[in-house]
């Protein structure tokens, strides 16, 4: 075998004890050792931190309408109004206190939809790869069915059908997601079930069900959270889209993508509606993707190689 | 190669099935166009004998087997709205979508490789950074901000472009940007990542162990070999492709099938929704079958008679 | 260390007779008809208890095909399996959970052979639990003296494999085939992933292990050395068949099968003082596939004797000797009888 | 012999940049190799063997870097050159061969593509002189039908035909130096002994020293003229074969010499040696074998030893001999 | 194939207009023509299209007056049965002329087939007798008052009856005949429709343009982009955001117009429903500033008013407009007498983009409402769900809706307060209007029937089953090398349009 059969373990136990809590000593570690990664993480943290303390952290009520100050420019600017730092949008709002408060709603809709994808994806996906044969076949071409549907074109449909909400967005894009999923994990199914591991559990006599939930599962979980990571980014961007197709969050419900598709009448006559709400996703989806392609690095075995 | 052609083609079929069962099913579930077809103050009577004489009030195996024989033959049904067929005039959208797509991802190829393929080389440095920087950044800018973003700045402002509508090829380059720029960022990154597991490989050694240029070991053994994965890829971004139409096409008023959907949906005009649904997916499949004969074409380890 | 087996030993009914195993699977070469490919075809052999049955032969010969049929990971096309006196096929379902608990495997790739994310007490116990009602409390304890038993150290039961080199993985690997206490253990190749000094540690500790829990070993191979090292008997396997079964001694001291010659001359060894003297045969030309396998003797496209009769004529394993079974119309004793040293020199390839 | 030395490496020192800092994977290296002769370099996995000989290549890239020792090849200086005559000696001057011939052929191009790359590039010659000499490159080292197979993909060959391959293209340019990497690790015995026979007689007709690679004691006692034994980066001991093989000092040698099954004579209990090889991150202060080594001393613990010579052409990296030098002088 | 075109009429058409001597004229509208099946859609930008290539037997003039235009003379033989007389010499883009067999093909096909959608605005008639080759009878099934209305829109231009029965339906809707001043070039869809002038126009060829030029560009901004970089001579449906920088831009300016279309909540009058409360309706529209909502939410593209029937049509109450009721100590007022002191909560679904400024007007209704206490939950909709909420009678409490008058007769205006049809939707009934409904329906004096549908406005006014909020403008950006003013009906008449 090549020199990728080295590994940590010291010969005499000399810092065995020691290795047990560094698990997440040396993951922290790797991550401050990856500029894009710490700064990825650290957005992120950010992020989450003000999607759970909007209501502490918004100076105003994001949908409080106030007519005399409509379309007052950011406070650091010449005619801005101090106490509203990113200006108002067309009905007078705060600006900052909606984007604060549309964290909420893309983080919600990314990461539900994310999940519900994930599960869809991960469990027709084990069960296609495990089982195979015409299991396989039927579950397979359900996958190119739906991959052949472009994501935003069903979402369309399927929004237009039942009409625009959180709940129905969440399905619509978890519905449209899992394709992915299921791919990639019946391919890792496939390589996982021919390990040796799996093998030895087969040959012990273990149920079909508990090799998949103990040997198989534990082991497809990263790759999921590596593309789940990008997929919550692009399902962001995706709400944005649909939001400027009409069929996003609906207001009084604020979404970075609803903000930011409001204020595209605005660009060229009052570009702080749409600048910062778009900066805002871009910004968040800079950092999901960075921690993404930290994620991969660390969790993709094939990168593992060398201790 | 043909048998193989073949054995593809069949499995399109369950595909096309799956496919027409999902998008009607979606279509029963809307309801009934009919409202929307009259005038906001026409009354349930009208409405009534106007569902009755399309048909719409039969139950869902009625529809669903009418809908199938008629595609059999080829017929995706008549649009409420323009009153004829759905399906020449989806094809008739399709020439603008496909120009604009081809467009698209000549302008994302032309990007993406060459950054694809100097990001992986200089992996790790700075420069590394700023491309893969600059190709999350594509990937995080929602295509509509873009485009109206590209307006103002290279048609109001600078006067570069015209600011919509087809027509010359100066027309088309703000909405090929546009579209464009999404795939060329998910392409410089796949590129970047397919480029760097290559160039690990042990015949690149091989290669740079016979003394050859650095240029001609990335161009010659690494980037060859990059491209069978980039081709795959490629070809699934053909959904994405079209799926970012849809928003381009809106914003440029290029009048393609994304307009024509976008309409279709809003009007509940559903035989044009199934017609382009369908022709998508046709699509989207096909691209994948010739991305499938190119691998095969390009990478000589898979058989074919 | 062992010597031949005693002839009491030899009247009782072995632990394991395989009669005509076969293994075919359907390969589709690109997008023409299917075929079949021969991965094992038609093996007989026979196990006692308490011995170790070596079977070696070159990449693809069908070595794992045959312990992935025996303990069921595989399902056999054709044959017999006899295990402890019973035919596998006519088990009721419990007898056949009993008798996977009796047949282990340890697997080659100390690697892939440990699910990553389960801790080592979980591995070693995973048999326990599959197969026991013992209590998790008692699990653990057994845990821990199979740890004692094969060397590693308690305190690492609750770290993961990759914490581990590839030396102690295998321990683990070979604590989670003996926790059933099984009759049979099926090594596949259990060394050739390791660094020169770390096997033989691991050859030791089987050794070791058979005598402690009287354990009866099949050890799959391509390294000669080791085989020899660790084997009682050893089967040479040639492209799905079994060319010839002997004792250890026997077999590299009197080889009769022209491949098991080959095989034997062609391992380099480890003393430069006869590397100018030795005798050996090379052979030409590589292995055939498994689908298109050749007429009559398989060997004879390789084979420097090969006649007219080998084509025609697939030669059956005939016992030549007692317990020295070979498959070859011309064993290599009885040309070396007929036509004398001369012969011998003459087709030899080099020196 | 009265031949001249085509490569002299000495004291190289190449380092990785990990996580764990820079990590010395070669550590003062130094041995020479002369015309005509093989020399082997054996180790176990991770001891260094192939950084030394992609060093020695100058293809060992970022994070890895040549930081100190030089490497004469000939007259020059290798660790002093530039790239591109670097470039013109690699493939040319000094040719390398690689442990997976599965993977060390791009799968995109046909085997004539790949043979003759080398052969127009060095010796400036058109594609049909480079057809004519690529095909008799492939018949020199035994391959059927050789027309054919220059005109095939990778794919189609074995192991055994692809590894003669990798050979051929190696060889096409007559190179003064040939570096094997474990050229028959992936091979079949009886394959392996097709190519070790192959190597031995283009060595012995081109005069080409060759510089081989293995963690195999048989496959050096079969081919090697000298032995370097290499651990954790360092050369431990540095002999011809047969002393080596008949009067090895270093306990770890002798440690590689009992563990490893004997075949001819009978067998008594393997010896082996305990632990594990050291990884970067638990890489020992002082003697580097010293956790496994049965006869360590303090002073082991402590001190690292140095490469000396104890007797003609036999270096040994060990207290145990400094020490009796040291008492005897 | 229609890339060379293109080029010319579009992206280099700043450079021309700029040069003064553009004969093309080009409009950027929102969305695409339906069709050229006159009779088969109800939608106003379509019929603006059309409106240059057909003629109808009467038309609108500036003063909003019905007048003859195809037709020559007419007379109402009885109650039932009108006489006309078409004018001679009109000719199709064909070449054929218009007889009264086109007349009795067109009207009669708009009036019995039942799968048109506009056959509910002409069933109404019974038959056309033709009397000679251009005089000819429409017969009703019974007297119709609004008769002249229907034939002053879409539903009567002539159809070429010779040319459609020769060729088929499928020839004339790719290749559309009309009599009107511009005849059929192309038409590419959701790009553009094209249209020359015609010959032999009866009232004599138009001279003004080379080419007209209708561009279909959905998004706002980009519509605005392309009026201010002199793409396209008119924009339609320039959004408030952008009226100032169309009018700072040099070379163009906004025309706004008020249009035929009202803005109002409809309530919910059915039991159990706050709003079933007479006070409660009131209150709302009390606590409604309609006069902010004008200014704030539309920059002034709005005028309040408490009827449905603006000037323009027939039966307007001019008392009723331009004024309305905003008092917050009075809403909180009666909402005190309807026992809901502190308020209540309400369900208001409203469209989303289909009206100027919809979304921002829901929503500053909302916060007017909060103040008096009712608090009210907005469900936006996108508008073919909208329109399916209220097929299926699922509306709450209110709904934003605009509706237009397409005829101009206020009848059809106030023949939304009917009981009948809006039960289960709004379940609103009033005796007294209902009876007024029926003394109006049939009535043949117009004098009368003025008075009487001006009188369900006052009462509709004090009961509010809709509070009637503001008539929408028409806001269309102009280059200034054009002579345009929108009409109110939204149509844009080629022939009206002159170079500066
Ligand atoms: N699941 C399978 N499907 C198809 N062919 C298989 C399968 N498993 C094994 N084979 C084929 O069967 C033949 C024998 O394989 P097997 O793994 O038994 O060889 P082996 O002797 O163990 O070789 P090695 O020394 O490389 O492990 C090979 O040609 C292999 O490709
Ligand atoms: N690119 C690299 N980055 C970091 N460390 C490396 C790299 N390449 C090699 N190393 C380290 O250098 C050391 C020596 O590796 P090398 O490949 O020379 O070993 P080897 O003796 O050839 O082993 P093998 O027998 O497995 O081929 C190892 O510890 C390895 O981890
Ligand atoms: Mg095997
Ligand atoms: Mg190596």
């Amino acid at each position: 075998m090549s020199a990728n059969i080295q590994h940590t373990a010291d010969p005499i136990g000399i810092k065995s004890e020691k290795k047990k809590r560094n698990a997440f000593v040396s993951l922290s570690k790797s991550l401050l050792k990856s500029k894009t990664g710490t700064f990825g993480f650290l957005i992120i943290i950010i992020v989450f931190f003000i999607a759970v303390f909007a209501p502490l952290l918004a100076p105003h009520d994001p949908n409080a309408i106030n007519p005399v100050k409509m379309l007052q420019p950011p406070s650091w600017l010449d005619g801005g109004e101090s106490g509203y730092f990113l200006g108002t949008d067309n009905l007078g709002r705060d600006i900052l206190s909606r984007i604060i408060y549309g964290s909420r709603v893309s983080l919600l809709v990314g990461i539900s939809s994310v999940i519900l994808a994930g599960i869809i994806g991960i469990l027709i996906g084990l069960v296609s790869g495990y089982y195979g044969k015409w299991i396989d076949a039927i579950l397979m071409r359900l996958v190119d069915s739906f991959l052949s549907i472009p994501n935003i074109l069903f979402a369309l449909v399927f929004l237009a059908v039942f009409g625009p909400s959180v709940p129905t967005l969440i399905i619509v894009l978890g519905v449209t997601n899992w394709t992915a999923y299921a791919r990639i994990v019946r391919g890792e199914t496939l390589s996982i079930k021919e390990r040796e591991y799996v093998r030895a559990a087969r040959s012990l006599g273990v149920k079909n069900v508990k090799i998949i939930v103990r040997h198989i599962l534990p082991n497809v979980i990263s790759s999921f959270i590596v593309i789940s990571t990008l997929s919550v980014a692009t399902t962001i961007i995706l709400e944005a889209s649909l939001s400027f197709l009409g069929l996003g969050v609906q207001p009084p419900t604020v979404s970075w993508g609803g903000i930011l598709s409001d204020g595209r009448d605005y660009l060229a006559t009052s570009w702080w509606l749409a600048t910062f709400p778009g900066l805002a996703i871009t910004i968040t989806v800079l950092g999901i993707i960075f921690l993404g392609d930290w994620l991969r690095d660390v969790l993709d075995p094939r990168s593992q190689s060398r201790s | 190669m043909l048998k193989f052609l073949l054995k593809r083609l069949l499995e399109f079929i369950p595909v096309l099935l799956i496919i027409s069962f999902i998008v009607f099913s979606l279509v029963f579930v809307a309801g009934n166009p009919v409202a929307l077809m009259l005038p906001e103050d026409a009354s349930q009577e009208d409405i009534e004998r106007l569902t009755a004489a399309l048909g719409l009030d039969q139950p869902f195996i009625v529809q669903y087997g009418k809908y199938m024989l008629g595609l059999l033959q080829g017929d995706f049904g008549n649009s409420f709205r323009y009153n004829t067929e759905a399906l020449p005039l989806v094809l008739e959208r399709l020439p603008a979508t496909l120009e604009l797509a081809a467009a698209a991802m000549l302008i994302a190829i032309i990007i993406s490789i060459p950054f694809g393929i100097w990001s992986a080389t200089k992996k790790n440095t700075s420069m590394d950074l700023l491309a893969t920087g600059g190709a999350v950044l594509g990937k995080a800018m929602p295509n509509f901000w873009l485009g109206i973003m590209l307006i103002l700045l290279f048609s109001v402002t600078l006067g570069w472009f015209p600011v919509s509508g087809r027509g010359t090829v100066a027309h088309l380059i703000l909405p090929a940007i546009t579209l464009g720029t999404g795939i060329a960022a998910e392409m410089t990154r796949l590129i970047r990542s397919s480029m760097v597991e290559i160039l690990s490989q042990d015949y690149v050694r091989t290669a740079k162990s016979k003394g050859i240029r650095d240029f001609f070991v990335v161009y010659k053994h690494a980037f060859r070999n990059s491209l069978i994965p980039v081709v795959t890829i490629t070809a699934l971004q053909t959904s994405t492709l079209v799926g970012g139409a849809l928003i381009t096409e809106t914003v440029f008023s290029w009048p393609g099938l994304g307009q024509l959907l976008i309409q279709a949906v809003n009007t509940r005009d559903m035989a044009i929704v199934q017609a382009s649904v369908f022709i998508i997916a046709i699509l989207v499949i096909l691209m994948n079958l010739l991305a499938d004969v190119i691998y095969r074409i390009l990478d000589p380890r898979i058989k074919y008679s | 260390m062992k010597d031949n087996l005693s002839v009491q030993e030899m009247d009782k009914r072995p632990l394991l007779e395989v009669q005509n195993l076969k293994k075919h699977f359907e390969v589709s070469d690109g997008f023409r008809k299917k075929k079949l490919l021969k991965a094992v075809d038609g093996i007989n052999f026979y196990l006692n208890e308490g011995e170790t049955l070596g079977i070696v032969g070159e990449s693809g010969c069908g070595k794992s095909t045959t312990g992935n049929l025996l303990i069921h990971l595989l399902e056999k096309t054709d044959g017999k399996i006899i295990f402890n006196g019973k035919d596998l096929d006519q088990l009721t379902k419990e007898e056949m959970r009993k008798s996977r608990a009796d047949i282990q495997m340890i697997f080659q790739d100390p690697f892939s052979s440990l699910n990553p994310r389960m801790r080592v007490v979980d591995i070693i116990g995973e048999p326990l639990k599959t197969h026991t009602k013992m209590k998790k409390n008692e699990i653990r304890e057994k845990v821990y003296q199979l740890m004692d038993a094969v060397g590693l150290d308690r305190s690492y039961g609750s770290r993961y494999p990759h914490e581990f080199s590839g030396g102690q993985r295998q321990r683990i690997g070979i604590a989670r085939a003996i926790a059933l206490r099984p009759k049979l253990i099926i090594c596949d190749e259990p060394v050739s992933a390791l660094d020169v000094s770390i096997q033989a540690q691991i050859l030791n500790l089987l050794i070791k292990l058979q005598k402690e829990f009287s354990l009866t070993f099949i050890f799959i191979a391509h390294g000669l050395p080791a085989v020899k090292y660790i084997s009682d008997r050893i089967a040479v396997m040639y492209l799905g068949k079994i060319v010839e079964i002997t004792t250890k001694n026997q077999l590299f001291n009197q080889p009769m099968h022209p491949y098991t010659v080959s095989l034997v001359s062609a391992v380099p060894l480890p003393d430069p003082f006869i590397r100018d003297t030795r005798e050996r045969i090379i052979l030409e030309g590589d292995i055939p596939s498994n689908v298109d396998i050749p007429s009559g003797c398989r060997f004879r496209t390789r084979c420097p004797y090969a006649q007219e009769r080998c084509k025609l004529e697939e030669p059956d394993l005939v016992e030549l000797e007692k317990g020295h079974s070979v498959a070859c119309h011309f064993p290599f004793r009885t040309i070396q009888n007929k036509k004398g040293e001369d012969e011998l020199e003459g087709i030899s390839a080099s020196k | 012999m009265n031949t001249e030395t085509i490569l002299k490496v000495d004291n190289l020192h190449t380092y990785f940049k990990t996580e764990h800092g820079k990590v010395p994977s070669v550590n003062g290296v130094s041995f020479e190799v002369k015309e005509g002769e093989t020399l082997a370099i054996v180790g176990e996995s991770g001891s260094g063997k192939s950084v030394t000989s992609l060093s020695i290549m100058g293809l060992i890239e970022a994070p890895g870097k040549v930081e100190k020792g030089s490497i004469l090849f000939e007259k020059t200086d290798l660790t002093k050159i530039d790239k591109k005559a670097y470039r013109k000696l690699r493939g040319n001057e000094i040719a390398m061969i690689f442990q997976e011939p599965l993977t060390s052929l791009n799968p995109l191009f046909t085997i004539g593509n790949q043979l003759s790359e080398a052969i127009k590039l060095h010796q400036k010659v058109d594609k049909r002189v480079a057809r004519v000499k690529g095909i008799e490159m492939l018949k020199h080292v035994g391959i059927p039908r050789a027309e054919k197979v220059f005109d095939s993909y990778p794919h189609v060959l074995s192991g055994g035909m692809r590894q003669r391959v990798m050979i051929a293209m190696a060889l096409s340019c007559n190179p003064k130096l040939l570096i094997a990497d474990e050229p028959t690790t992936a091979l079949d015995v009886t394959i392996q002994a097709q190519i070790l026979e192959l190597m031995k007689k283009l060595s012995t007709e081109n005069n080409t020293a060759i510089l081989l690679i293995t963690h195999d004691l048989g496959v050096v006692a079969e081919m090697a003229d000298k032995v370097v034994v290499m651990y954790a980066g360092q050369v431990v001991e540095h002999t011809d074969v047969f002393t080596l093989f008949s009067n090895p000092k270093h306990p770890y040698t002798k440690g590689l010499l009992d563990s490893t099954p004997k075949f001819h004579e009978a067998e008594e209990e393997l010896s082996s040696i305990r632990g594990t090889v050291p990884t970067p991150a638990t890489m020992p202060v002082g003697c580097k074998f010293h956790p496994r080594c049965p006869f360590a001393t303090e002073q082991c613990i402590v001190q690292e030893p140095v490469l000396e010579e104890i007797s003609d052409d036999h270096q040994v990296r060990c207290w145990l001999y400094a020490e009796k030098e040291a008492v005897v002088s | 194939a229609c890339s060379g075109d293109g080029s010319s009429d579009s992206g280099s058409a700043g450079n021309k207009n700029s040069e003064g001597d553009n004969r093309t004229l080009t409009i950027a509208m929102g969305s695409d023509i339906v069709s050229f099946d006159i009779h088969n859609h109800n939608n106003t930008s379509t019929e603006a299209v059309h409106d240059n290539m057909f003629n109808y037997l009467f038309k609108r003039d500036d003063n909003n007056e019905i007048q003859p235009e195809l037709v020559d003379t007419f007379e109402q033989l009885d109650d039932v049965t009108v006489q006309m007389k078409l004018k001679e010499g009109v000719k199709f883009h064909n070449g054929d002329p218009l007889t009264s067999e086109d007349v009795k093909f067109t009207l009669e096909r708009v009036a019995t087939d039942d799968t048109l959608k506009e056959f509910p605005n002409y069933k109404q008639i019974k038959q056309v007798d033709i009397v000679d080759d251009l005089t000819f009878n429409v017969v009703t099934h019974a007297p119709e008052p609004s008769l002249f209305h229907r034939l002053s829109r879409l539903g009567s231009g002539m159809l070429p009856k010779n040319y459609i029965e020769e060729n088929g339906w499928d020839h004339f809707l790719s290749n559309p005949v009309g009599t009107g001043p511009y005849k059929f070039k192309e038409w590419i869809r959701d790009d553009r429709i094209v249209l020359v002038p015609f010959e032999d126009y009866f009232e004599g060829k138009e001279e003004e343009w080379d080419e007209v030029v209708f561009r279909v560009i959905p998004e706002n901004s980009t519509r605005v982009s392309e009026l201010l970089t002199g793409g396209v001579d008119i924009a339609v449906n320039v959004p408030p955001s952008d009226w100032d920088r169309v009018d700072k831009n040099e070379g163009t300016s906004m025309k706004k117009q008020t249009s035929n279309r009202t803005i109002m909540l409809i309530l919910r009058a059915t039991e159990g429903y706050p709003t079933a409360d007479v006070r409660v309706r009131q209150a709302i529209d009390y606590a409604i500033d309609d006069g902010s909502l004008a200014e704030h939410a539309l920059k002034g593209g709005g005028i309040p008013t408490r009827t449905r029937v603006g000037p323009g049509n027939f039966g307007h109450n001019p008392d009723l407009y331009d004024t309305y009721n905003f008092d917050l100590e009075k809403a909180k007022e009666l909402l005190t007498e309807a026992g809901y002191p502190d308020g209540f909560e309400m369900t208001l679904h409203s469209p989303k983009g289909r009206y100027l400024q919809d979304a921002e007007v829901t929503e500053m209704i909302a916060g007017m409402l909060a103040q008096v206490g009712i608090k009210v939950n907005i469900e936006f909709m996108e508008w073919s769900n909208f329109v399916e909420m209220r097929t299926a009678k699922k509306n709450k409490d209110a709904y934003l809706l605009g509706l237009g008058n397409s005829m101009f007769d206020g009848a059809y205006s106030v023949d939304w307060y009917r009981a009948e049809r809006f039960e289960g939707e709004t379940d609103y009934k009033n005796d007294e209007i209902e009876e007024l409904l029926n003394a109006s329906a049939t009535n043949m004096n117009p004098e009368e029937r003025e008075k009487q549908i001006q009188q369900i406005e006052e009462i509709a006014a004090e009961d509010v089953p809709h509070v009637q909020l503001y008539q929408e403008t028409i806001n269309t950006g102009v280059n200034d090398r054009i002579e345009f003013n929108p009409p109110q009906d939204e149509m844009i008449y080629v022939p009206k349009i002159k170079r500066k």
